[in-house]
């Protein structure tokens, strides 16, 4: 038998059959799954550290350094304070509710990852519909945070859970059309297939797109200016209010793990995922993800935060109509074959489209109201 | 919101936070480096000059707390108030400064340390051997501007560098 | 500078519009019949000569045979202020006319002075104590509260 | 079958992150929509007025740091006023001039923290309150160097100050004067132009000129609805006519407004500072007051412009040494009075930024 030699990449070449793996498809299946739940959550690990730190030196002061070398052990530290924490389950709540709010917003937030390619081939289920399984999975998260806000049975947290479900509805449809067009120029919706097309990075080609997926995801998963569902300035802790001990610790998990998830979608789809010059290609999918999350963090530490009808009229008013604008034009150039040959003069276009779409919006356009309704 | 300026408030202000990466954080670690304090500052625990004192009782009346409680006794050979007893209870103690700065004898003076929690509240009555000067116990120079001279500069957050790396 | 109008000026226009409202007045101290007293702060806001439009405060002192509550008002344009007083002598339930129809800001000021020393103040929208619980017995600002 | 829905009640209780203190607003909402709301007072009501009845006259000075307790300085001056302008007391010059400078360095600290708070209310995560307590940190320090403490200074007394500068202040002063513009360019362009910050601000808990004066509201809530009215412009007290320094006031006073009026106004306290350190004479800093005040028979209403508003002591005397009555003008807790009106019909997202727009200290409202 050949050295076992551990680049993946000689191991499974690129098809859409599982690979025959020396033990099969289960062995293959096993051998992910493990593959992706460390995966997740060390970087889950990481990207706290990263949020902490970077949040911290952005406010000129140091961010944690006293747990393990230069703090790094913190979110370690975290975790156990939290699990060590007592688990108060309010009287009046529903309790199965409350208690099963935090298995169904985790689960989906890991069941993304499962399309997610480290390399080339190189992950769990090559589905040749990656990116709807993607579209519909995020959306199933909806589903635990109400319940988490239901069952609490408390004021802040209902407020925080309706405030969820209204900003995740009207943000599907912006999200789905910025993926639409880059599956266009891709041709396919595995998200391998979308990777390998990749040889000018999408976020040239489809620069509108990515504005449009990058808001539209930070809203999906409440980070940055759009997030409203546990505004502590307002309703206190949004959805989690109520929640202690091992469920708070899942809901922290899941708001980092959707963070990451989102990042590794934007990184594959727009940065070309694990294409990159000299480092092996799993580090290079790292980096980019690092890099999406610091983007995330940079301004959730400036940004100020949008109120609720200012959040629904910028996903109607401001995102959707860019969305069809942009999926429109992205077509048209499809169709004349600009993607494969005239590829730099079709990112000099979208360029030039993305900055005028954004000032007649601004201009005209997008007018936000008062939103003082007369009693 | 209406981006009359196309976002490049958002933008702007995105590089106000940038830029602070490439700062020196402005905070110490305080167990490991320790600051210096003014010369002036007013510690939680009192100092009492045993010679000095005259046994007036000016220090207790003008305390506003009440937490000076002061106990005499006549000595008439030398024709001298005795001091039986002098607790001032840092339970009550506001740290005002009115009784050091109107005792008309310069007997009294605040300490220059602020780490002086206790776990009882017992312990924070500070009786008449625990207010005496002892090296560990340093004078502040509340009021008493040459005792003042013997502290060491306070450190200012002006003079630390915060600007380049 | 603000001026402080003297008590006589003005107690001789009040006397022309109300008269027998004015129960003393001298160089700074006016004193007002305690039961006239919203129609005279009524007069003194939109009279164009005086306009007293803004109100800096409204207290009361417990002078054990008597409390008397104090108005400083003070007009913004012209500049000049005037200290009017109310005295009520009952001392199981005095009582007053609110003046918060004419100036709002007298809200909750007078909800403390009923909260502290006990004066009710009729016409108040909401006369509730502010700082202390409604089961609270007493009124802690008097000077026979112990 | 229009569902039916009725409005429930939510209360902002005293533990609530942006309710700056201990302080209650039981809201009535139907949906996110604030149909009414009715504030909660005396959480922190310690009956300041009645202990001020049984301590001597400089025995209250330590009282008054604990009424807002983020400008103790601006609280020592106004009572230290009004028992001057009861016992008739002339302060000496130095004196007067050390109390300018310490009194606007205090409103600009006082400033950058109600500043602070409303931006972070609005959402930016902590980072302006935390670039603007970096400045406070630093007129801190220099508090703490004149007066021995961090919060609760007793530095003034009746008759002038407790001690005068020490030698190092002027330097760091100055070092610091230099320095605070620049940073002061920074926050502006940190926040004032966002247009996020702009969509949630803009047109926000508008309070009209007339309104603001009927509510009697006081300092930067009053001079954002456009009226100009500054005690140390209209009734200066002592030596503010020797400086010249404009009235900042901006038009419609809606948050965005008052937020722009207290910035403006902290660029118009470095320049009196600027004048006051020029002008700074050099002789005795406390006249000859015996310890034990006693003042004449009579009242006496003195007043100044403290950073939240118009904040008075009225001080009635009966020639002991304790004050017969002392009764202090909240500024915040006047300021309240037209929450109401201002937040009816908004968002709750727009109440907690109206609330913080007022910039109120529960220490001020409960006494």
């Amino acid at each position: 038998m050949a050295t076992f030699d551990f680049n993946i990449y000689n191991l499974v070449n690129s098809q859409a059959v599982p690979p025959d793996w020396p033990g099969g498809f289960w062995w293959h299946w096993l051998f992910f799954t493990v593959v992706i739940i460390g995966f997740v959550l060390t970087l889950v690990m990481g990207v706290i550290y990263i949020e902490r730190r970077g949040m911290g030196r952005m406010q000129s002061r140091l961010g944690p350094n006293r747990t393990g070398p230069f703090g790094l052990l913190q979110p370690v530290a975290d975790a156990v304070k939290v699990l060590l924490k007592e688990n108060i389950v309010p009287t009046a709540a529903d309790k199965l509710v409350h208690w099963l709010a935090p298995v169904i917003a985790f689960a989906p937030a890991l069941m993304l990852f499962a399309v997610i390619p480290f390399e080339n081939g190189a992950l769990l289920a090559d589905l040749n519909i990656g990116i709807l399984y993607v579209v519909a999975i995020s959306s199933v998260s909806t589903v635990g945070i109400f319940m988490a806000g239901w069952g609490s049975s408390n004021k802040y947290s209902l407020l925080g859970a309706m405030r969820n479900v209204a900003a995740i509805v009207s943000y599907e449809i912006p999200m789905v059309l910025a993926i639409v067009g880059v599956v266009l120029i891709a041709g396919s919706l595995s998200l391998n297939q979308i990777v390998m097309a990749q040889n000018v990075p999408f976020v040239l080609l489809q620069p509108l797109g990515f504005l449009l997926f990058f808001a539209a995801g930070c809203a999906e998963i409440n980070r940055s200016p759009f997030d409203l569902m546990e505004a502590d300035s307002e309703i206190v802790a949004g959805f989690h209010t109520e929640y202690s001990g091992m469920k708070f610790a899942m809901f922290y998990l899941v708001e980092y793990a959707e963070a990451v998830a989102i990042s590794a979608i934007i990184a594959t789809l727009f940065l070309g995922g694990w294409k990159g010059p000299i480092l092996p290609p799993w580090l290079w999918f790292i980096i980019k993800i690092i890099l999406v999350f610091f983007a995330m963090v940079w301004t959730r530490t400036t940004l100020p935060r949008i109120r609720i009808d200012q959040l629904m009229a910028f996903a109607w008013k401001f995102l959707f109509p860019m969305s069809l604008l942009n999926l429109f034009i992205t077509a048209l150039q499809v169709l004349a074959g600009w993607p494969t040959e005239l590829a730099w003069v079709m990112v000099i276009v979208n360029i030039a489209v993305m900055v005028v779409m954004v000032f007649i919006w601004s201009k005209f356009f997008f007018r936000l109201g008062g939103g003082r309704l007369e009693a | 919101m209406k981006l009359e300026r196309y976002g490049i408030g958002i933008a702007k202000g995105l590089t106000v936070t940038i830029k602070h990466l490439l700062r020196h954080p402005t905070v110490s670690q305080y167990p490991e480096q320790r600051l210096n304090i003014s010369r002036r500052f007013r510690g939680n625990e009192l100092i009492w000059n045993q010679e000095k004192c005259t046994g007036c009782g000016t220090c207790a009346k003008t305390c506003p707390q009440g937490a000076i409680e002061i106990v005499t006794s006549t000595d008439a050979a030398e024709n001298k108030y005795v001091v039986e007893k002098y607790e001032a209870d840092t339970g009550y103690c506001i740290q005002c400064g009115l009784c050091v700065e109107s005792c008309p004898y310069q007997a009294l003076y605040f300490s220059h340390n602020f780490e002086c929690a206790k776990y009882r509240r017992s312990e924070l009555v500070q009786g008449k051997e625990k207010m005496l000067d002892t090296p560990e116990r340093k004078v502040s120079g509340y009021f008493y501007p040459d005792k003042a001279e013997k502290l060491p500069e306070q450190t200012l957050l002006i003079e630390k560098i915060t600007e380049k790396r | 500078m603000t001026v402080s109008l003297s008590g006589k000026e003005v107690a001789s226009k009040i006397e022309e519009k109300f008269s027998g409202s004015v129960v003393e007045s001298s160089a700074e101290n006016l004193v007002i019949k305690s039961d006239r007293v919203l129609d005279v702060a009524r007069f003194l806001k939109e009279t164009d000569g005086l306009d007293f439009d803004y109100l800096n405060f409204v207290t009361a002192v417990d002078r054990y045979d008597h409390f008397e509550v104090v108005y400083l008002l003070s007009s913004l344009e012209h500049n000049h202020s005037l200290m009017i007083k109310a005295r009520c002598y009952d001392r199981e339930n005095p009582a007053l006319p609110s003046v918060v129809d004419v100036w709002q800001g007298a809200d909750f000021q007078e909800r403390e002075i009923y909260d502290l020393f006990g004066i009710k103040f009729e016409g108040h929208p909401n006369m509730k104590r502010i700082f202390l619980w409604d089961g609270f017995d007493g009124h802690p600002l008097r000077k026979d509260y112990i | 079958m229009a569902v039916r829905t009725e409005p429930f009640v939510l209360n902002m209780g005293p533990v609530h992150p942006s309710t700056h203190g201990v302080f209650r607003m039981r809201a009535t909402l139907d949906g996110e929509v604030v149909v009414d709301i009715e504030p909660v007072f005396g959480y922190l009501h310690r009956g300041i007025e009645k202990l001020t009845e049984q301590r001597t006259y400089n025995g209250i000075v330590p009282l008054t740091d604990r009424l807002d307790y983020i400008s103790s300085m601006s609280n020592n001056l106004a009572y230290c006023l009004a028992v001057e302008k009861l016992a008739g007391i002339k302060v000496p010059e130095r004196a007067e001039y050390i109390r300018v400078i310490i009194a606007e360095l205090q409103r600009i600290a006082a400033l950058l923290i109600a500043v602070g708070a409303f931006l972070n209310d609005c959402g930016a995560y902590f980072t302006p309150f935390l670039y603007m307590f970096r400045e406070r940190e630093k007129i801190v320090d220099l508090f703490e160097m004149v007066s021995g403490q961090r919060l609760t200074y007793n530095y003034m007394r009746v008759g002038g100050v407790s001690q005068d500068l020490p030698e190092e202040f002027m330097p760091a002063l100055r070092k610091f004067m230099d320095k605070m513009p620049h940073y002061m360019d920074e926050y502006d362009q940190l926040l004032m132009q966002n247009e996020i910050l702009i969509a949630r601000a803009k047109g926000v808990g508008i309070l009209s000129g007339e309104q603001a004066i009927n509510c009697s509201a006081s300092g930067p809530v009053l001079r954002a609805s456009g009226v100009n009215w500054d005690i140390r412009k209209a009734d200066p007290y002592s030596i503010y006519d020797r400086f010249d320094f404009d009235i900042p006031t901006q038009t419609t006073g809606d948050c965005y407004d008052r937020y722009r009026q207290r910035v403006d106004e902290m660029r118009q306290s470095l320049r009196i500072i600027q004048q006051a350190i020029e002008q700074l004479p050099s002789g005795p800093v406390r006249a000859e007051v015996p310890h034990l005040v006693r003042p004449l028979v009579g009242e006496a209403y003195a007043r100044l412009e403290a950073p939240k508003g118009e904040l008075g002591f009225y001080l009635v005397s009966d020639n002991s040494i304790a004050p017969y009555r002392c009764h202090i003008r909240p500024p915040s807790l006047i300021n309240l009075t037209a929450l109401r009106d201002m937040v009816r019909g908004w968002k709750v997202a727009d109440l907690i930024i109206i609330f913080g727009s007022i910039d109120i200290t529960v220490g001020e409202i409960d006494r």
